[in-house]
């Protein structure tokens, strides 16, 4: 088997900036960004996200290919799903 | 059963015609296609039938080919598309200036009421020669307001307007169908258009039991609502004045800016909050549930009115109640 | 789901490469472990296109509605929100942590982090709970006793349509209710590799069910990972 | 099944075990694939009886047969039955579970006991639809329109939402298992550009299972929440924009046409390249146009959408993705006649359904061109036009196949073969009701007609009796396999292990196989269709 096996402080670091970044959007929230606010919560949920698929999930050390393919594939459909859905709404007015 | 069978439906708008010359060259390229790719495997099929001493010949296959098999027709696909677009494009945007019909759908009948006040019910009379624009909404479910003879189809929707047109050419009576499926009686939801001589047409405008247009019907309403307290015609009230403010931009509050179209006057009436006007607290309250698409239809007719050029000096005041509201 | 199969081809204790937890129609128990890793992801990507579903529409009616969305928003404890992120965030470090119980063949440990995952886990859902009684309080919950009163009252500056509001808490529901469903649905698998580690059955030749246990728990994380800034932190600055 | 259909000589998955016991706890894929096979063939015949009685009502313009209520529930359990229960279920879960371990050189799918829930979920969606239908029906289309649906009909909308979803994750349960098998299960040596098409086809089917269908599970999902609830999530009385309703639901459902055609076409290419004993012409283009339709069809779907209010430019975009789609459909057309060239052609039954496919799906596939066309679209939607557009590709396209795909494996299904003659008249029968039933609607509807009408003008009476008089021959053409097919598991010939000296694993393993598919497992030394290895058959293998 060719398991990576991957150190507990490595995972304890992991978690610990989990907790930061959730403390952090959390605090960001209150702040007057603007628009963007949302992209601060967005861009935060996206590495946390990230690192818990490439840790947690050990897909930075997976040497299957198609685990990488099906996220891609998943991803790729849901942008399609979200952008050519709002793609009409927000060209609605204009017409 | 053969009375008045045809194949092909009556051509009655300037639509229709763009529709069927696009038609009638897909069904040309289409039998072309179809016929090529029938004679080939008929022609495949008897030649190389199996037979003794007609062996296989095996074939890999060939990229020059391939790529020529895709290529040709993709091309072909974008001249298509691009010719329906057009039609497309014409067919959603109305004409400036075209008569306007408000027509509202339900379960399962067309309320129609032209803009003079003549009021139909799955009838609608127009005459030939003239743009016609229909603004429509729905009191119920989804319903497609359908005239296969003028080549025209739009969804009429509960909760906001959709809006079709047609500039009719040929006088005479013709179906006019729901073509969304809206429930039991939906094959019942069918009514007649009819195109009259421009004359005709008159006459049967000034026949009818019109009871003043549906703008100045509006003018009514927005008293009796008790719009006009606040939307008067000077700088003062607490809402905008609403002269001249169909089909201008609007800028609005958060910093967007917005054509002031039915649409948007619908919207600021059932849901004022929406879409405030730059300078003004959304104060108006919520007509949701208060006026009927009816009434609706009417308070847009009177503010697109306000809009209108004045068709003389002394036209417009009758229908501004600003008189009234001079403090 | 996925994971039904090679646990139940792991019912006995493996003592080498060709143990009895290979399935008949597998070659090697490499091959099966990659399957139902594959398995695993695979059936992730329908969850991911699941819960898109629910995101895209949300997306739209924040799009359009975003005073009521920003109200809604307002109106749910952020703390409770954020305390539940670390909680899930917690559970996903036992996750990972009784993987590595398993890859070294500490059973001892594994045991203790499958416990302290499911302790976690029932904590999530109690606060949720909470969460989710308070809404209940305020006639917060659509199609039950919804009212946008309060709302309307305590936020003069945003325009709210009551309906509107209502959707956001129609979605706001729908979503933490689907997720709290994939939640129970996570307990009762780590209940199950709980028992089976009990039994000893897990070793570091075979763990499969562990690591793709774990893969589901960490992608109902990730979801509330978006979740938790989707409908608690959609507006939150000063007024 | 029949005992007798069983070779005594040798034990074969039919006969290793008996009782219903030994089929309703199966793992074995051959076996589910023939619970599949009966379940669907009962909801085909009630699906198909709908079809009769909307014809009949159809026979004169008024509405004299049902009552209106009656007729929209036919047409809408028609269509449910039909969609959920027959055609995306069809090819995948009947010859796609026999075949795709046998084509591989698999001993089973790699998740035997999913594959057998995936078939107990199938049966509980539909004892769920079936007792939707007995108890009142539903009337809102099978397409659920919002606010209809959820606010205006007062029929058993949330049972056959639900009947759906749980067919739906059936559906999505067996997409899944085919993807892990096809990727981990091939025999040594069975790359991926040796795999037959019939696999390529099967794969892309998946992508389309996993990936669509659980869009449509969350949409059921807020649509049985909005009606129960009374939330308005798509109800504009409440705030809610019924379009979104419809974009989420054909984000699924026009990818869904593709789930049904795709693995017709994979069964075709078996055929026509066995049939005219030949490679397949342009082997990569067909498995990659496969693929391309499977991700370019999840990009069209509001061309559904047209004339339903939205916005201009999203209408454009989504009609030229339209034309894309087109092309790798376009593709397989040209390289299966292409095939053809320099064959050796048999006319056998299977071989008859393939043509019949060609020509019906090239039909329906130049009408979507019509469709796609923006200002075509705006007069021919919603009519009988489209009917008969999608009755083209899934009826003259996916069911041709399926037929196709029934009768060339059989012999291995069964271990008998079935009366040529019977097949080759059966094929005939189909193909000219079809016709007969369906082109009559695409003249309907470019002259008006909308669809989904209890009654109609009395000027479109000739066509309509005319579609409804094909209908009939069409129930003949589909009721003779079945009375041929129960007759053969009896009367049929023995079949040998390949009866059409075909190429491909599954020929290579006795008729019926062993439980386990293969007494060794194979290893393939040899390209895909290697029929110049591959001697033909002595005589043409026909019973006359």
């Amino acid at each position: 088997m060719s398991e990576h096996v991957i150190s507990s402080k490595l995972y304890v670091g992991i978690w610990a900036t989990l907790m930061v970044l959730t403390a952090a959007t959390a605090g960001v929230a209150f702040l007057d960004l603007g628009p963007f606010n949302t992209v601060v919560a967005l861009v935060i949920a996206t590495c946390k996200a990230l690192l818990v698929v490439l840790f947690f999930m050990h897909v930075k050390y997976t040497s299957e290919r198609m685990t990488k393919v099906v996220i891609a594939a998943a991803i790729f459909f849901l942008l399609l799903l979200l952008g050519l859905s709002l793609a009409d709404y927000t060209t609605r007015l204009v017409a | 059963m053969f009375e008045n069978f045809s194949m092909w439906p009556a051509r009655a708008s300037t639509t229709a015609g763009n529709v069927d010359a696009l038609f009638i060259f897909l069904v040309a390229l289409a039998s072309f296609m179809s016929l090529a790719i029938f004679i080939m495997i008929t022609v495949f099929a008897v030649r190389y039938r199996r037979r003794p001493g007609l062996e296989a010949e095996q074939i890999e296959g060939s990229h020059a080919l391939e790529i020529t098999w895709s290529v040709v027709p993709m091309f072909i696909f974008l001249f298509i598309f691009g010719w329906g677009a057009f039609i497309y494009f014409q067919e959603r945007t109305p004409p400036q200036g075209a008569a306007t019909v408000y027509v509202v759908a339900k379960q399962w009948m067309w309320k129609l009421q032209h803009e003079e006040g003549q009021r139909e019910i799955n009838e609608l009379h127009v005459p030939v020669g003239r743009d016609v624009k229909m603004i429509m909404t729905s009191q119920d479910v989804i319903h497609s307001f359908y005239v296969p003879a003028f080549r025209i189809k739009q969804d009429v929707l509960p909760g906001r307007y959709t809006t079709a047109w047609f500039h009719a050419t040929r006088p005479g009576t013709y179906h006019l169908f729901c073509a969304e499926y809206c429930g039991t009686q939906h094959s019942g939801m069918i009514g007649q258009v009819v195109v009259m001589e421009p004359a005709q047409y008159q006459a049967w405008l000034s026949g009818g039991g019109a009871t003043g247009s549906m703008a100045q019907n509006g003018a009514a309403i927005f008293q009796q609502l008790g719009c006009s307290t606040c939307h008067r015609f000077d700088t003062q009230g607490r809402g905008p004045n609403l002269t001249g403010v169909f089909g201008s931009k609007v800028q609005l509050e958060d910093g967007r800016t917005v054509v002031a179209d039915e649409e948007y006057v619908r919207e600021s009436i059932l849901s004022p909050a929406s879409k405030v006007v730059s300078g003004f607290k959304p104060i108006m309250p919520v007509f949701q549930g208060i006026v009927s698409e009816d009434q609706l239809n009417a308070l847009v007719a009177y503010v697109k009115s306000l809009s209108k050029p004045p068709a003389g000096a002394a036209a417009t005041p009758g229908m501004k109640p600003q008189a009234e509201m001079q403090p | 789901m996925s994971d039904s199969d090679s646990m139940a081809g792991g019912s006995l204790v493996a003592e080498h490469e060709h143990g009895p937890e290979l399935r008949h129609h597998f070659a090697t128990v490499e091959q099966q472990r990659e399957a139902s890793t594959l398995g695993m992801w695979l059936f992730l990507a329908t969850e991911i296109m699941f819960f898109g579903g629910l995101f895209c529409t949300y997306l739209i009616y924040r799009y359009w509605y975003y005073d009521e969305f920003a109200a809604g928003s307002r109106s749910i404890n952020i703390w409770m929100g954020a305390i539940n992120t670390g909680v899930l965030i917690c559970s996903s470090l036992t996750v990972a942590l009784s993987v590595r119980a398993a890859q070294t063949g500490k059973r001892k440990t594994l045991i203790v982090l499958l416990i302290l995952t499911l302790l976690f886990g029932v904590a999530f859902l109690g606060i949720k709970g909470v969460e989710w009684y308070q809404k209940f309080e305020e006639h917060h919950v659509p199609g039950l006793n919804f009212s946008a009163a309060d709302l309307i009252r305590d936020y003069p500056q945003l325009h709210i349509d009551p309906h509107h509001v209502q959707l956001y808490f129609s979605l706001y529901f729908a979503m933490t209710g689907l997720h709290a469903l994939h939640m129970v649905i996570g307990i009762g698998v780590f209940l199950f590799l709980l028992y089976e580690s009990w039994k000893g059955r897990y070793t570091p030749a075979y763990h499969t069910p562990i690591e793709i246990g774990g893969l589901y728990w960490h992608f109902v994380d990730i979801v509330w990972i978006y979740l938790f800034p989707l409908l608690y932190l959609i507006d939150r600055k000063p007024l | 099944m029949s005992s007798a259909a069983l070779n005594p000589e040798r034990p074969n998955y039919l006969n290793q075990e008996y009782g219903i016991r030994s089929w309703l706890l199966t793992v074995d894929h051959k076996r589910i694939a023939l619970l599949y096979l009966l379940s669907i063939t009962f909801f085909f015949f009630i699906g198909g009886f709908f079809a009769l009685l909307i014809r009949l009502e159809l026979l004169t313009p008024a509405g004299d047969l049902v009552q209106a209520d009656t007729y929209n529930k036919l047409f809408t359990m028609h269509g449910m039955v039909m969609i959920f229960f027959f055609l995306i279920p069809s090819i995948p879960a009947v010859l796609g579970n026999f075949l795709v371990p046998l084509m591989i050189g698999a001993k089973d799918l790699a998740f035997p006991k999913i594959n057998l829930l995936s078939w107990y979920l199938y049966i509980i969606g539909g004892v769920m639809m079936l007792h939707c239908i007995l108890t009142g029906g539903v009337d809102t289309g099978w397409t659920f329109y919002t606010p209809f649906s959820t606010a205006f009909s007062n029929t058993r909308v949330i049972e056959a939402g639900l009947a759906i979803f749980i067919a739906g994750f059936s559906s999505i349960l067996t997409g899944f298992n085919f993807v892990v098998t096809i990727h981990r299960m091939r025999a040594p040596g069975m790359t991926w550009t040796r795999l037959p098409l019939f696999i390529w086809a099967h794969y892309a089917t998946s992508i389309i299972q996993l990936l669509g269908t659980p869009v449509l599970a969350a949409t059921l999902v807020l649509v049985v929440l909005e009606r129960g609830l009374h939330l308005g999530i798509f109800d504009p009385a409440l705030g809610g924009d019924p379009l979104l309703f419809q974009h989420l639901f054909w984000f699924y459902s026009h990818p869904a046409v593709y789930i049904m055609i795709l693995p017709s076409m994979g069964v075709v290419t078996e055929v026509i390249a066995c049939f005219s004993r030949k490679r397949i012409f342009g082997y990569n283009f067909i498995a990659m146009s496969s693929i391309a339709i499977a991700v370019l069809g999840f990009l069209v779907w509001a061309h559904h959408m047209f004339v339903a209010g939205i916005s201009l430019y999203s209408a454009l975009v989504f009609s030229m993705l339209s034309y894309l789609v087109a092309v790798p459909s376009a593709i397989k057309v040209f390289n299966w006649t292409a095939t053809m060239y320099k064959g050796s052609i048999t006319f056998s039954t299977p071989m008859l359904y393939s043509f019949g496919f060609i020509g019906l799906f090239t039909m329906g596939g130049l009408t979507g061109l019509f469709l796609a066309a923006l200002g075509i679209d705006v007069h021919v939607t919603d009519t009988y036009f489209v009917v008969a557009h999608f009755h083209y590709i899934m009826v003259g396209g996916a069911v041709m196949g399926y037929m196709a795909g029934i009768h060339f494996w059989w012999p291995k299904i069964s271990g008998r073969m079935y009366p040529e003659a019977w097949g080759r008249l059966a094929a005939l029968i189909v193909f000219l009701g079809f016709n007969l039933t369906f082109f009559p609607q695409f003249v309907l509807g470019y002259m008006g007609m909308p669809r989904r009408y209890w009654q109609y003008p009395p000027e479109f009476q000739v066509l309509n009796v005319l579609s409804t008089a094909g209908s009939t021959i069409l129930a003949v053409g589909y009721l003779l396999p079945m009375i041929y097919f129960l007759w053969s598991m009896r009367y049929g010939k023995i079949a040998d292990a390949n009866p059409w000296h075909a190429a491909g694993l599954e020929w290579m393993t006795p008729s019926p196989p062993p439980t386990f598919n293969f007494d060794e497992t194979p290893v393939v030394t040899w390209e895909a269709y290697d029929y110049a290895n591959i001697p033909a058959p002595e005589e043409v293998p026909v019973e006359r």
